[in-house]
């Protein structure tokens, strides 16, 4: 039954997309296809965590060929965590789509992209092989890479070619590092090169597996979007539908972040001295730089742009720390991300459906007119700034614990300033977005005959996530510390894929 | 035997191809050029192919390598045919010591 | 193209590479070929026949949708996976049988080659919608 | 959060059924008080455990008498609002957001837990910063809002810290544990740094120096705000927390002489600040940062007698800034305007907030019996404890306690008419209406009643408090009347010296207006955030500068400087021992492929940089033919073509390639492009000269018949053993070929 | 021995042309080079099928000869349409 | 040969690289077809060249003897070839279309969109 | 009819092809065939190659041997360092009356000697050849006429015929 629930994540998307695709004389037939998909992965994603919950981790050996023969998918808890959030992203986004994808693009193929493109970021939380991983970053990149150019014109496509560039090299880079990993250990799965790596370690130079390390730090780095490799997001994200914007913000970066938090768990664990303490740095900057362009930044979704380059440098501080209360921070945070940084994009999209345009200077007047939206904005972004009840004070203080237990008080430091940053620029959304009049503005009664029920729908329901991450911390929390102890502890993986999986 | 010959089919066939070589980089204008790659590399190409299938021996070597020269033989002079034709309306000029040009002035 | 010669040649090539890539196709398993160049070869076939005449006259020759192609093509793929798990074995596991062709000889059909006939189709769908799309711009 | 809705339903009623709810809990809270003079924890249930935060409640002296401060004059706000902000279409936000400051500031009181305290902390900030924000349209609210957000909120991130430093160091994050174990605590490393951080937070909640500017920006908000918020309540909350934290980290050295050194300097600068304020709020707000200054230094100071006196000070504070604040709305509703130099005479047309204003202004100024003349009594007894000059700064700080209260009231109520300038029409003059007064009334009458029934009323409330704040029970006394000591003259020397001051106010205004300072704390915060966000820009505008190139160049040289320079410094370049076995063909093809790249380099034609693209393709095909791979040879050949063909296809309507751009960048780029490929080169050379064994391949070679039913290894990895790799790649393709079709069909029209 | 000389041949062979492909100086030239190529590039693969031993690279030459007309035709097509105007030297 | 093929990749590399740098989106698109195949022959390389028989079992045989080429690398190049192709492809079509939308193959002319 | 020749034709080369002449395979061959064919059908006008199959083979024999001594010729020129050609761009008038007649002689033209096709006129009653050693352009038309044209027709009809 396993090998059945452990393949769902990726048939049920493909399924959905193909389908989606064969339907490209029906719009109508697309859209229902693309809610059913959802609601069905979203579904099976559930279902698959409580099998972990119960069962442990589980493996599936695909083509019945042995590990490392084949290749493994697996998910353990961590895994199961990014599945069920992918899961959820993508109902939510998929019910936005509905109403904030025009028809051209609805009818040219987007629903069967959108698809793939959670194909591709299952593929990749479910897989335990690398080379494996390159093939489902490739389906999420190039079906991303589709989303983000759809339909657009001198701006989207500026953006675009900046994404596919930059997202490219980031491939490149990787797969050149595949190349040098599996010349020196002659293995790509990832429990086996976890098993044997040790081994290889002490006989290379410290300066191979130092070289090694660091360029699948900077290939996952690159699309995790880290300092200094994160120049392809904040120059494209503002550009597509809010709908792909969301999407992207919530899941794509974050496949960057599973992958080191995968690699720098169960393989690269034999010189953390360098490689971790090079991962702490690299995210203390990428929070400061990213909090920094959002300080600079006048408009709704490219502050969120940048925030998300910040956020990431939390994710993976809790990976540079490397206890096992760090990791689970991380992984705390990663929900907490994704949640509210997709919710935030949604409502930018509802603002701009009023609005016309996204631009802090131009905008005004939402929390007279709109009092639910402002409050379903408010959620998200205080908990963005870290604000307790919310999940990101959790998340926060779950990596300031970490911190300073570890007596490293300068990324503690920095991540209290930068979360003090965050909220600057969250209240100056608020401020300029909601309590500021708009100039000139029409009667903001006339906001009141556009209607936003639609939107409302899936804003709510992430907000209600947001709030239920933050309420239920102490389970979520307890949750996550689980998968971090299965990450910090990779012999129980290496021995599931290896030998009875 | 079958390796001197084969060898020297082989021999035969890369002389041909050096000059379909020599010959396209030296020849004044693109349609003589062209008289070079359809006719010598054609040629040499199938010397090449005979002399392996006579190197193998066996029916399958030369089932494949008779399929290639067909195939070289159809679509070699097609594509020069093509590529000649599109580049003569194109305006690509014929060589000076060209004696004279009667397709010039169709209107098609 | 308006080449009589070019048109006629097209014609007569058509069939010769379509068997070939079928060829390459099912032999894949034991020789060099497979699905992936089988399609590039079809696909390349059918490129040469939109080349010569135009976009159009190749979408109204090839009947189908090539995007409906590249979902058939999916479609199998998926297909073959799902077969090893009614054999209560993992995604992909492949299910062999075989045709007896006379005494001696013996066709294996396995759901690996039905995975590679999904790729065939799925190379043809994308060469060929690509390549329709940017001619018929 | 129904309040809303609430006043939406019954507007006139709201306010009463609102303020009812608060009342109600002052009552409970009061009779608890009485019951459990000395508490300790009533309810606790994990939260996040792992993360050390458990809901856990410690109804004590010290919460019950700020509970009951904070739901008495809460419901009394809660009343006034209702008259003060009639007919406002916003009521009923208004209300929603006071009442989760409300359940904030009492969750602040009852929470045991340190980082459950932060929780309630940082909730009444948010609440505070949409309250102070309340009139949204004006930009100077707005202003004012975030910056009463930012520092409360650096402050709480700064307590944070500390928090779980403490609970590193003492091992628990239970405020009622860490007392017991003090002494584990205070010797810990982390101790001080961690104490630091609590007063941080504590110090810009309760407006201390030079964490104070904040406070009177905020008066921007409606008057029951800054009645309750900036003078009740929230600004107690740093104060509550240093008399909660005392007995835990209090009594050392740091804790003194940080507490009294920044509490004695906000008094005095506070008071100073009063000195030359106009606006009726603005000299509230600076005799509040003033008197939190006093609160800070009598906790500071820590004895028990210090702890009581800071709770009767508190307590009476409470009362008549509160009020003082209600009478400051009433009088901005009545008059339209809050300047003293022009308000005067406002007896005869508004005697009931007159009324209140008085008894408020008396208790301010120190004068029995009401409870700030009590108040002051006690606080220059303690002052005197601890020598002279704490003495006289605290009984300059009375002075200008003097002053503000008689600037505040006798001037608007009692002086004829505004000092200067013009006046307003004293038609347009109208008593405040019932709600508003009333309020004002019950509170000041509070500490007139206190006044007289010190040992009866007022001592209940604060001197279970003072314990709490001192871990020891103590019995408070309290009277009226303690005969002539010390304090006694030195009250009279604040009140002769106040009522001087405030007869010269008009030199003293002018002469501190000279002595002002240009700069401040405040000047400061607006350069930071200037300079912030100057950084910010021009950090982003430099590295997020647009330019693709540059983003290029910049990740390739992180690449080369974090991959190579391990790879230079400990050891792993990497000369080939073996000899170049390489046959004159493949030379050729090497060659070849160098002799193309560059071709394609130097190309000015689009087509030429295509052809040698392909050239090399073929090249590397070649390669893999001779390497026994010809299924890579046959796919990578036909790949090729079709990429040059695509390439064809989709450019041959493309202009020539532009200028190649100056020489130096070239250079720069060139050198770039060199080092990430000399990188490649290394690490090829590297991996190369490592002989590893694939017994993985062996595995293949051996399975491939049986059971992979075929001969072609590389054909049954792609379709059998890594069938899930190909089912991926296959979809890539898909993906590319819809896309295409999607992009290129999906025109604007 | 004389085998390495014929691969050496073609080798030459390819290279030359190459040369070509990069003067032009018309389009149709470097079509005819890039054609050119393609076919000793498949006397290269016979040639190194026999070096090798490997007769399964006779396919190869197949594969190659389709796709040279196709990248022929292409060209054609290409230049007929009017395409690189910048080529016409 | 390993020897020399490094000096060929890390050449191809830095020649892809160099193109990338340039200024035209077509320059940019064939960088990354060299850098394409300068990773495949990387891998190719780096998991060992064998000048060997190709990784297929002869007829009658079950199994293969002796030295032969490790077909796994071959796999993963021939799945990263058909990637590149595949990302290839739809570059080219963004490329095209972007040409239509912005009017210029200079990538300098289209950056300036990103501060707000 | 044609299609059934040319499907069994198609079954034999893939016989050859996949070098097993079992009755299966040969059935597979065919049948797979017969799906090529239906694929190509719209594409397949009718027309008469495929019964002619086996002469055409022979017929081809024979131009490389006519290709062997124009490249003779040609290495010739190419070797020495003077050009040596004369060329010319001739109308050659036709008597080819089917597309495949044209086609082949065209094709044949290309591969034999000094000549090369370059187009076919709209009406298709003229073929524009450039020949590379054409001081006397009539004699090259005659050559051509009397030689290769009439062996196309003759080979193309004959067949037929017989
Ligand atoms: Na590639
Ligand atoms: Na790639």
């Amino acid at each position: 039954m396993k090998d059945f629930w452990l393949i769902l994540p990726i048939a049920v998307p493909m399924t959905a997309a193909i389908l989606a695709l064969l339907a490209y004389r029906s719009r109508a037939g697309q859209r229902l296809i693309s809610v059913i998909g959802a609601s069905i992965l979203l579904l099976a994603d559930i279902i698959l965590l409580a099998q972990v919950l119960r069962h442990g981790i589980l493996a599936s050996q695909m083509g019945n060929w042995p590990a490392p023969y084949g290749i493994t998918l697996v998910v353990d808890e961590f895994s199961a965590i990014m599945l069920l959030l992918t899961g959820l992203i993508g109902f939510a986004v998929v019910l936005y789509s509905l109403i904030n994808i025009d028809a051209a693009r609805e009818s040219h193929g987007y629903h069967s992209l959108f698809h793939f493109l959670l194909m591709g970021v299952s593929g990749s939380f479910l897989t335990g092989d690398l080379f494996n991983l390159y093939v489902w970053f490739e389906v999420m990149l190039v079906a991303s890479f589709v989303l983000m150019a759809l339909g657009g014109e001198r701006a989207q496509m500026a953006g675009a070619i900046k994404y596919v560039t930059l997202n490219l090299i980031s491939s490149i880079l990787f797969l050149t590092a595949l190349g040098i990993l599996y010349g020196l250990a002659g293995t790509l799965n990832m429990a086996d090169l976890g098993s044997k790596f040790a081994e290889i370690a002490a006989t290379q130079p410290i300066g191979v597996m130092r070289t090694l390390a660091t360029l699948f730090i900077i290939a996952f780095g690159i699309k995790a979007a880290t300092f200094p490799l994160f120049f392809w997001l904040p120059a494209s994200y503002h550009t597509p539908p809010v709908a792909v914007s969301a999407l992207f913000a919530g899941l794509l970066t974050k496949v960057g972040v599973y992958a080191l938090i995968r690699v720098f768990t169960l393989i690269f664990v034999h010189d953390t001295g360098y490689t971790h303490t090079l991962i702490l740095i690299i995210a203390g900057l990428t929070m400061i730089t990213g909090v920094l362009g959002a300080v600079s930044q006048n408009e709704f979704r490219r502050i969120l742009s940048f925030h998300i380059i910040s956020q990431i440098g939390y994710e993976i501080m809790g990976l540079g720390l490397f206890s096992p209360l760090a990791l689970a921070a991380s992984i705390y945070f990663i929900a907490h991300h994704i949640t509210a940084k997709t919710n935030l994009f949604l409502v930018s999209g509802a603002v701009q459906r009023l609005h016309h345009t996204l631009d802090l200077r131009v905008l005004g007047g939402m929390y007279r007119a709109r009092a639910d939206l402002a409050m379903l904005f408010l959620i998200p972004a205080m908990s963005l700034a870290g604000l307790p009840p919310l999940s990101g004070f959790f998340a926060k203080l779950g990596l300031v614990q970490a911190g300073l237990l570890q007596k490293q008080y300068l990324i503690v430091i920095v991540a209290l300033a930068v979360s003090l940053l965050t909220l600057l620029s969250m209240a100056k959304i608020w401020n300029e977005a909601f309590w500021k009049d708009k100039e000139g503005s029409p009667d903001p009664t006339s906001h009141g005959a556009v209607s936003l029920r639609s939107y409302i729908v899936p804003i709510g329901l992430l907000a209600g996530i947001t709030l239920a991450i933050g309420f239920a911390a102490g389970p979520i929390f307890a949750l996550a510390q689980r998968a971090a102890d299965q990450l910090a502890n990779p012999s129980m993986y290496i021995g599931i894929v290896l030998h009875k999986g | 035997m079958g390796e001197v010959l084969s060898t020297a089919l082989l021999a035969i066939g890369a002389a041909f191809s050096l000059i379909a070589s020599i010959g396209v980089l030296r020849f004044p204008d693109l349609f003589i050029r062209m008289h070079c790659s359809t006719k010598s590399a054609t040629l040499g190409v199938s010397f090449i192919m005979l002399g392996a299938a006579v190197n193998f021996g066996d029916l399958i070597s030369f089932t494949k390598a008779l399929a290639a020269i067909l195939f070289i033989l159809v679509t070699a002079p097609v594509g020069t045919h093509v590529l000649a034709r599109a580049a003569y309306y194109a305006g690509v000029p014929l060589w000076k010591g060209t004696l004279s040009d009667e397709m010039k002035g169709r209107p098609d | 193209m308006t080449s009589l010669i070019l048109h006629t040649a097209t014609r007569l090539l058509m069939p010769l590479l379509l068997m070939f890539s079928l060829f390459l196709l099912v032999r894949g398993h034991n020789q060099p070929g497979g699905g992936f160049t089988a399609g590039l070869v079809a696909s390349a076939a059918w490129a040469i026949y939109a080349l010569a005449y135009d976009a159009a006259t190749a979408r109204k020759a090839i009947h189908i949708e090539p995007r409906v192609l590249i979902g058939i093509g999916l479609i199998a793929i998926l297909f073959s996976g799902f077969t090893g798990l009614l054999f209560h074995q993992p995604f992909l596991a492949g299910q062999w049988g075989h045709l007896k062709l006379g005494e001696t000889a013996r066709l294996e059909i396995g759901t690996p080659l039905l995975f590679d006939f999904g790729v065939y189709l799925t190379v043809i769908g994308v060469v060929l919608t690509i390549i329709f799309t940017l001619e018929e711009e | 959060m129904l309040a809303p809705a609430l006043v939406r339903w019954r507007p006139a009623a709201a306010g009463y059924l609102i303020a009812a709810l608060p009342a109600g809990l002052a009552i409970y809270f009061a009779r608890l008080l009485s019951v459990t003079p000395f508490g300790g924890q009533v309810a606790s249930f994990a939260w996040a455990p792992s993360l050390g935060l458990t809901f856990s409640c410690n109804a004590d002296g010290l919460s019950l008498f700020f509970a009951v401060l904070i739901s008495g004059i809460g419901a009394l706000v809660a009343f006034y609002s209702a008259g003060y902000l009639a007919g406002h279409p916003h009521l009923g936000r208004f209300y929603g957001w006071l009442l989760m400051f409300m359940a904030a500031m009492l969750g602040v009181a009852f929470s045991d837990n340190l980082l459950l305290l932060y929780v309630f902390w940082e909730l009444t900030s948010i609440s505070s910063y949409m309250l102070i924000g309340f009139d949204h349209e004006d930009k100077a609210a707005r202003a004012s809002a975030l910056q009463a957000l930012l520092v409360t909120v650096l402050g709480g991130s700064a307590l944070l810290a500390g928090a779980v430093m403490l609970g590193i160091a003492g091992g628990t994050m239970e405020i009622s544990a860490l007392v017991s174990r003090r002494e584990q605590l205070q010797s810990s490393p982390l101790f001080v740094p961690a104490l630091l951080l609590v007063l941080l937070g504590a110090f810009t909640k309760s407006a201390q120096f030079p964490f104070h500017f904040w406070l009177p920006n905020a008066m921007v908000a409606p008057a029951p705000v800054s009645a309750y918020l900036h003078s009740a309540a929230m600004v107690k909350a740093g104060v509550f927390l240093l008399a909660r934290t005392s007995p835990a980290l209090g009594g050392n050295e740091t804790w003194t002489c940080v507490l009294v050194a920044v509490g004695l300097a906000t008094l005095l600068i506070g008071g100073y600040m009063a000195l030359f304020q106009t606006d009726l709020k603005l000299l509230l707000a600076y005799s509040t940062v003033s008197a939190l200054g006093l609160l800070t230094t009598l906790i500071g100071l820590g004895t028990p007698k210090a702890l009581e006196a800071a709770a009767v000070f508190l307590l009476a504070h409470a009362l008549y800034k509160g009020a003082l604040f209600l009478v400051a709305g009433a009088v901005d509703h009545g008059t339209g305007m809050r300047d003293i130099r022009q308000l005067g005479g406002l007896l005869r047309a508004m005697p009931k907030t007159a009324a209140a204003a008085a008894m408020a202004a008396l208790s301010m100024a120190g004068v029995i019996p009401l409870l700030g003349g009590i108040a002051k009594e006690m606080v220059y007894e303690v002052s005197l404890g601890f020598g002279p000059w704490i003495a006289a700064a605290v009984v300059v700080g009375g002075i200008f306690f003097f002053y503000a209260a008689a600037s505040a009231v006798f001037g608007p109520f009692w002086s004829n008419t505004g000092n200067s300038g013009p006046s307003i029409p004293p038609a347009r003059i109208h008593e405040a209406p019932f709600r508003m007064w009333s309020s004002a009334l019950v509170l000041s009458g509070s500490s007139l009643v206190l006044g007289l029934l010190p040992q009866k009323a007022a001592a209940p409330l604060a001197g279970p408090a003072a314990s709490a704040a001192a871990g020891a029970p103590s019995s408070l006394e309290l009277a009226l009347w303690h005969g002539m000591n010390p304090a006694l003259v030195l009250s009279l020397v604040t009140i002769l010296s106040g009522a001087g001051l405030y007869a010269a106010r008009g030199h003293v205004r002018r002469m501190a207006c000279k002595l002002a300072i240009p700069w401040g704390p405040d000047a400061a915060y607006r350069s930071l955030l200037q300079i912030l966000n100057a950084i910010a820009s021009g950090l982003t505008l430099v590295l997020q500068s647009g330019s693709l190139r540059y983003y290029l160049i910049i990740i390739l040289l992180t690449m080369a400087g974090l991959a190579g320079i391990p790879l230079i410094g400990q050891g792993g370049l990497h000369w080939p021992s073996q000899d170049i076995d390489a046959r004159p063909s493949e030379l050729g093809i090497a060659v070849l492929i160098l002799l193309a790249a560059v071709i394609a380099i130097r190309a000015r034609s689009l087509l030429g940089a295509v052809a040698a693209l392909g050239a090399v393709g073929y090249s590397v095909a070649m390669i893999y033919l001779m390497y026994g791979a010809p299924d890579l040879a046959m796919t990578q050949f036909l790949i090729e073509s079709l990429t040059v063909i695509l390439f064809v296809l989709a450019f041959y309507r493309f202009p020539q390639f532009e200028d190649v751009g100056s020489r130096p960048a070239r250079l720069g780029n060139a050198v770039v492009a060199l080092l990430g490929g000399g990188l490649i080169t290394a690490l090829v050379l590297l991996a190369a000269g490592i002989q590893f064994h694939h017994p993985i391949s062996d595995y293949f070679a051996h399975e491939a018949v049986p059971r992979g039913h075929g001969r072609n290894l590389v054909n049954i990895i792609l379709v059998d053993f890594r069938a899930l790799d190909t089912l991926g790649e296959t979809t890539v393709l898909g993906i590319a070929g819809i896309g295409v079709y999607a992009l290129i069909k999906l025109k604007k029209k | 021995m004389l085998k390495g000389i014929i691969s050496g041949m073609l080798t030459i062979a390819v290279i030359l042309a190459f040369f070509r492909l990069a003067r032009g100086p018309s389009l149709p030239d470097r079509a005819v080079a890039l054609d050119l190529i393609a076919t000793i590039v498949i006397g290269l693969i016979g040639a190194y099928a026999v070096n090798a031993n490997e007769p399964l690279f006779l396919d190869l030459a197949v594969v190659l000869a389709l796709i040279a007309f196709l990248a022929t035709v292409a060209f054609a097509r290409f230049i007929e349409k009017g395409g690189f105007p910048w080529e016409k030297s | 040969m390993e020897t020399v093929l490094a000096f060929v990749i890390g050449g191809l590399f830095a020649a892809g690289l160099y193109m990338m740098l340039r200024r035209s989106l077509v320059k940019l698109l064939i960088g990354f077809g060299l850098l394409s195949n300068a990773v495949n022959l990387l891998i190719f390389t780096a998991a060992q060249l064998i000048r060997a028989r190709s990784p297929i079992i002869p007829e009658g045989e079950v199994a293969l003897r002796g030295p032969y080429a490790d077909p796994l690398p071959q796999a993963l190049i021939l799945t990263a070839i058909v990637i590149s192709f595949s990302v290839t492809a739809f570059a080219v079509g963004l490329a095209y279309r972007a040409y239509g939308a912005i009017g210029t193959d200079n990538l300098d002319k289209i950056g300036e969109t990103e501060i707000s | 009819m044609i299609l059934f020749l040319l499907n069994i034709g198609l079954a034999l080369i893939w016989a050859i092809l996949t070098g097993l002449f079992s009755p299966a395979n040969l059935a597979a061959g065919f049948i797979l065939g017969y799906f090529v064919l239906r694929a190509a059908r719209r594409i397949m006008k009718p027309s008469q190659y495929f019964n002619t199959l086996p002469n055409f083979f022979e017929f081809a024999g024979y131009f490389i041997w006519e290709l062997i001594l124009a490249n003779l010729r040609l290495a010739y020129d190419v070797l020495t360092p003077r050009h040596r050609m004369r060329p010319r761009v001739l109308a050659l008038p036709l008597d080819t009356k089917t597309d495949g007649e044209t086609t082949l002689l065209a094709t044949l033209i290309s591969l034999t000697p000094g000549t090369l096709s370059l187009d076919v006129s709209a009406d298709r009653s003229m073929l524009y050849v450039h020949a590379m050693y054409a001081s006397d352009p009539d004699a090259v038309r005659r050559a051509i006429k009397k030689g290769l044209e009439k062996r196309v027709i003759d080979l193309i009809r004959g067949t037929e015929r017989s």
